[in-house]
């Protein structure tokens, strides 16, 4: 991976308010750094998950760093576009992609889940600027995000919703309410995007329960379904720019994804759902990732 | 009628008193009418139903306000959490649905993303009681107050009738923060009027008493002051205390019956286990502990039958609340 | 409508334990004579649903007297199939059904909904002989009868499981999740039969919450989707027939019905979702069903 | 430790004495091993679990029973439901999930389909109280009794440790009805043996005392065993009893409390407002009304932290419990 065109510590250019529509290398670079961010900041806590938010990082980066209008630092800016993570338990991705676009300072990653950080172990509304509402059951996000489409159609404005939900998450049957819900009302200025990794907590999700064919579902409930490779940028780009441009459904992005990816030992294995790596462990996951612990952990105290 | 109309004559300082024959009106219907003229108030008002858009009355702010009505289907989790989006982007939400769905099958919602967020989402619980009738059990809601009450952030109002459903749901919009509303189905006694006092989070004295407390909710209200009057012919004093609000609980009030009067009564249209006569239970044992009897639904289930002839054979009538009396009055006084 | 095979009075032969297979011209003479129950114990209560009741009455008939294998007077045979209405406000037709099979006397229907009778508002386990389940709560009861599928695997029985639900219905999400599990679990024995009458409580489902296209969405479940007349009763018969043989997924039949069918002035009116006849309502809609109010209340109440 | 091991001094008759140091154990681990027991005992146990096999602790069971275990994934309502009809055809379905969902997602199935039916379900609830730790509010259930309490025919035990729990969960299998089981995350002191006696619906008195009676469930049992040891230095008898069945409740048992010892401590982690704390008042003030403190979750959300640190912040800790001793001491002294 390259960080030409972004260094470690090239901070706040990635704290400008409106929509950043940055370009793939430097989303590249981004998402590398969340990646440390993930690891160092789980290896700190010794607590949460680790799969899900490697598998979300890239279509996260993009979302943020590309596509969001928003302003970090006024976060109920009332132009701002909506985003919501569904999958309450990827907080660590929330809070790094939060943190590296200005909505905290990035040393409040090394309190994650602590006693006295705002950093839940799942997202509050309560304690964290920039979460505008609380999540960790899963299957109730892109119900939220349904509400805030209509507020919006009401008031006229044409704000875009972004919903991240889980492929296990999927066998929630409030899902299936909330998208015939979205598809009735024809609310076109919602976007969902399915982190389809393929694992949940106990396996595979085809073992679990089988949710395929994932995208014939999602059609028939009248959603337009776009599939992309969810660790391939432009790809993740030009699903976006094809959502904003579909009129009349709400789309829905199936992001094909590995759990854990960036990290070998974690890549594809449903054991990293919900553990974080040991500190032994999260060394070796920070070299391949470029960096040390001593090094990552030095750049968020100081920012 | 209202207080003014009638004169008073056992208390003369009570706030209300029951003519013979009490006009009967649905408390739904206080819910409907509000939503109206809040929604002529404030923008900010929206509707939204689940496939019960009569039932709860919410048709006529439906026909008033089409562009700021929302119908969700039969999906009540999604509707909570519709509703929480809403809330979150400044709007002021009211969700309708009968009360068994409203309290049960979004339960989880309404303690994670609305109660957890303290998002400004009214919750509007209709057919809460067993004066439902012939629908039967599952469609009897009784247990609201205590799933409700155990969620942090969240507020119940169980207004008495049409009058104070219809306030309490303007106090409900005013309040920032979750609100709970449970209401009923059937024609009930219209015991307050346009003027009566009611504040969010504060009981009030109904008629004054000394021998004991009835405290009440719901149209459990009427049969207190029923009850009150047939106590007074027994040369007993109760006091009638409308306790409209659950939560958050006046607690300076019962504790303030508790040692003035010595005895309590609660009666509620509500499972017994956790409920208006729990809530108050807890606030007596920790400020002045007093003989109390609760009149509830005894932990059972529900059943088909006529308003009327379930009021009776679950023992939430005024007799029920006598006998209540008379039990506590002497326990009252083989304490003495 | 012709009676030749079956008389009104010809009650017990519909007693019978077992799988009854009745032919198609007895199964119409019963399916009018419940219709005239459902009218009768409507107009008696003055409390509960007609519209649904009657769109479900002609698939009803043919479940109940010619599929089902059950024993009327031992409700818990261990050989019996199952069957359970999710949609529990259609007690007029599920106790009608239920009476003019054997489960209990006729009578008992003119006690619907009172406080003496044992006939609640919604199906009851605790007060009716044969209700094995309470319902009312709309979503639920395909789960249930996926339980009951998945007992019957474990204990090796080939007990058959029929589920009706409403078309309404389909937007709880917890239908989904069950439709899901169904298919997961391959639950050949489990047979979905929905009542696509087109009405809900506050009017069409397509303007309430569209579930169009429903067939896609359970095929997309990895469902077997039967259409039919869910008034033809040929047609029931033969999905019923192909549903037993299809293999290695559950199958549901989409029953297109009409609400209110059978009374002219009920007919694809949602407003008599909910609400019973009036005494006059109820004779001439008993009038054109071919008897009067007196002479079916007799018949009921002598049996 | 097991009650012979130890020597006991301050009051021979207890059936429990804790030692200076004591075995730490998950209660959940008492729930995966009883399930493994079960079936061995009875073919018609059937587990089933929602996306949680191991944090639930029902991989004992689908490890050497994998033909009597069912995967329901992420889909709680389903997973009641799918219990109600496996118990329908005569199997005992025992599901489990964390409580916060088994409570409140699938709370209206429990009602209607479960309860109202009074099918043979057992609802394991995992993670229940504050000391869940890290993962923060959302999965600290804390409302679980006050919900499964309000629904008639339901049952709930909150069994105080390993050993507790692992009979409760043989209790659940045994009683014919519905029993929602309550059991925590993090090893917790283990304060029972295999042979410390356990009755469904009965309280066991851990500890004989005459001042006052602390009423527990789960590891507040284990706190309260220490604030009786803080006290008794102080000169104050407290009585320990354990009340692991806060419904059906041990009515007679807590009536005798307040008769013989005159004020009453309960301690529980969960939300004050109707757990074990308003289960007792109730019965108090119906019964033999004493002053009475709640310790217990005082109506806030959870949040993330180390389960230590948070039984300290949210003052449920032996020295919280002391605290209230000593007040509801006071307030029993001057109404003498
Ligand atoms: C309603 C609910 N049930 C169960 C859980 C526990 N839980 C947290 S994450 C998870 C698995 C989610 O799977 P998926 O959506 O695929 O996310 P991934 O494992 O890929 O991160 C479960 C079951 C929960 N948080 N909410
Ligand atoms: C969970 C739940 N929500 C709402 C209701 C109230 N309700 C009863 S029947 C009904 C409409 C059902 O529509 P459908 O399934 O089409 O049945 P039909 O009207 O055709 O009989 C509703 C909303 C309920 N019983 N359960
Ligand atoms: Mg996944
Ligand atoms: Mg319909």
């Amino acid at each position: 991976m390259t960080l030409n065109t972004l260094s470690a510590n090239d901070i706040s250019v990635g704290h400008a308010p409106g929509r950043l529509a940055w370009p793939v290398e430097m989303l590249k670079a981004k998402a590398l750094h969340i990646r440390r961010d993930i690891i160092t900041l789980l290896a700190k806590a010794q607590s949460g998950h680790s799969g899900g938010p490697l598998s979300s990082t890239d279509f996260g980066t993009a979302l943020f760093f590309h596509e969001l209008n928003v302003d970090p630092t006024n976060p109920r800016w009332p132009e701002r576009d909506f985003w919501h993570f569904s999958i309450g338990h990827v907080t660590p991705v929330i809070y790094s992609l939060m943190a590296e676009r200005g909505y905290f300072p990035l040393k409040d990653l090394m309190k994650f889940r602590s006693f006295d950080g705002h950093l839940q172990g799942h997202p509050s509304k309560h304690d964290t600027p920039g979460i505008e509402v609380s999540a960790g059951s899963l299957g109730q996000g892109l119900s939220v995000c349904c509400g805030v489409a209509m507020a919006s159609r009401f008031d006229q404005h044409p704000r875009r919703i972004y919903c991240v939900m889980g492929d296990g998450e999927q066998e929630e049957g409030q899902i299936w309410e909330s998208s015939m819900f979205a598809a009735h009302y024809k609310l076109d200025t919602l976007c969902g995007i399915i982190d389809y990794n393929r694992k949940q907590i106990d396996g595979d999700v085809e073992d679990v329960i089988g949710i395929k064919p994932l995208a014939d579902k999602w059609r028939a409930f009248n959603w337009n379904v776009i599939e992309v490779d969810g660790h391939d940028i432009p790809q993740i780009l030009a699903a976006f720019a094809a959502a904003r441009e579909h009129k009349g459904q709400p789309t829905v992005i199936l992001a094909h994804t590995i759990m854990g990816q960036g990290v070998s030992f974690m890549a594809d294995d449903y054991r990293w759902h919900g553990k974080p790596p040991r500190m032994d462990e999260a060394e070796v996951a920070l070299k391949e990732l470029g960096t040390s612990y001593a090094e990552w952990s030095a750049r968020l105290l100081a920012n | 009628m209202s207080p003014t109309d009638v004169k008073p004559e056992a208390a003369p300082a009570d706030m209300i008193t029951l003519p013979e024959k009490v006009e009967m009106k649905k408390t739904r219907e206080g819910f409907g009418r509000a939503l109206v003229d809040l929604g002529e108030q404030d923008p900010r008002i929206v509707v939204l139903v689940g496939d019960l858009k009569e039932s709860t009355m919410v048709h006529f702010f439906a026909q008033r306000f089409p562009e700021r009505f929302i119908q969700v289907g039969i999906a009540e989790q999604n509707m909570m959490c519709i509703s929480a989006g809403l809330a979150a982007m400044g709007k002021i939400p009211f969700l309708a649905t009968y009360g068994a769905f409203a309290s049960c099958r979004s339960a989880d919602q309404m303690r994670v993303t609305v109660a957890y967020s303290n998002l400004n989402v009214k919750i509007g619980g209709a057919h809460g009681g067993i004066s439902v009738g012939p629908d039967g059990a599952t469609h009897q809601a009784m247990e609201e107050i205590s799933i409700v009450r155990s969620i942090p952030n969240m507020s119940i109002i169980v207004p008495c009738d049409f009058w104070e459903t219809y306030k309490a749901t303007i106090a409900a919009a005013k309040h920032d923060g979750p609100v709970y509303l449970r209401f009923g189905r059937e024609d009930v006694p219209v015991v307050t009027d346009k003027d009566t006092p009611f504040t969010f989070g504060k009981g009030e004295v109904f008629a004054e008493g000394t021998d004991l407390s009835i405290i009440a909710c719901g149209v459990m209200v009427y049969e207190a002051l029923r009850a009150r009057e047939t106590l007074a012919t027994q040369g007993i004093s109760a006091r009638v205390v409308d306790l409209h609000t659950p939560k958050p609980l006046d607690r300076a009030l019962i504790e303030r019956c508790a040692r003035e009067t010595g005895a309590i009564v609660t009666a509620e249209e509500h499972q017994v286990n956790g409920g208006l006569g729990g809530a108050v239970s807890e606030v007596v044992v920790q400020t002045a502990p007093v003989p109390m009897e609760l009149v509830a639904v005894l932990d059972r289930f529900g059943q088909s039958g006529k308003p009327a002839e379930l009021m009776d054979a679950f023992g939430l009538r005024a007799k029920d609340i006598v006998a209540a009396a008379e039990r506590v009055m002497q326990r009252k006084r083989s304490r003495a």
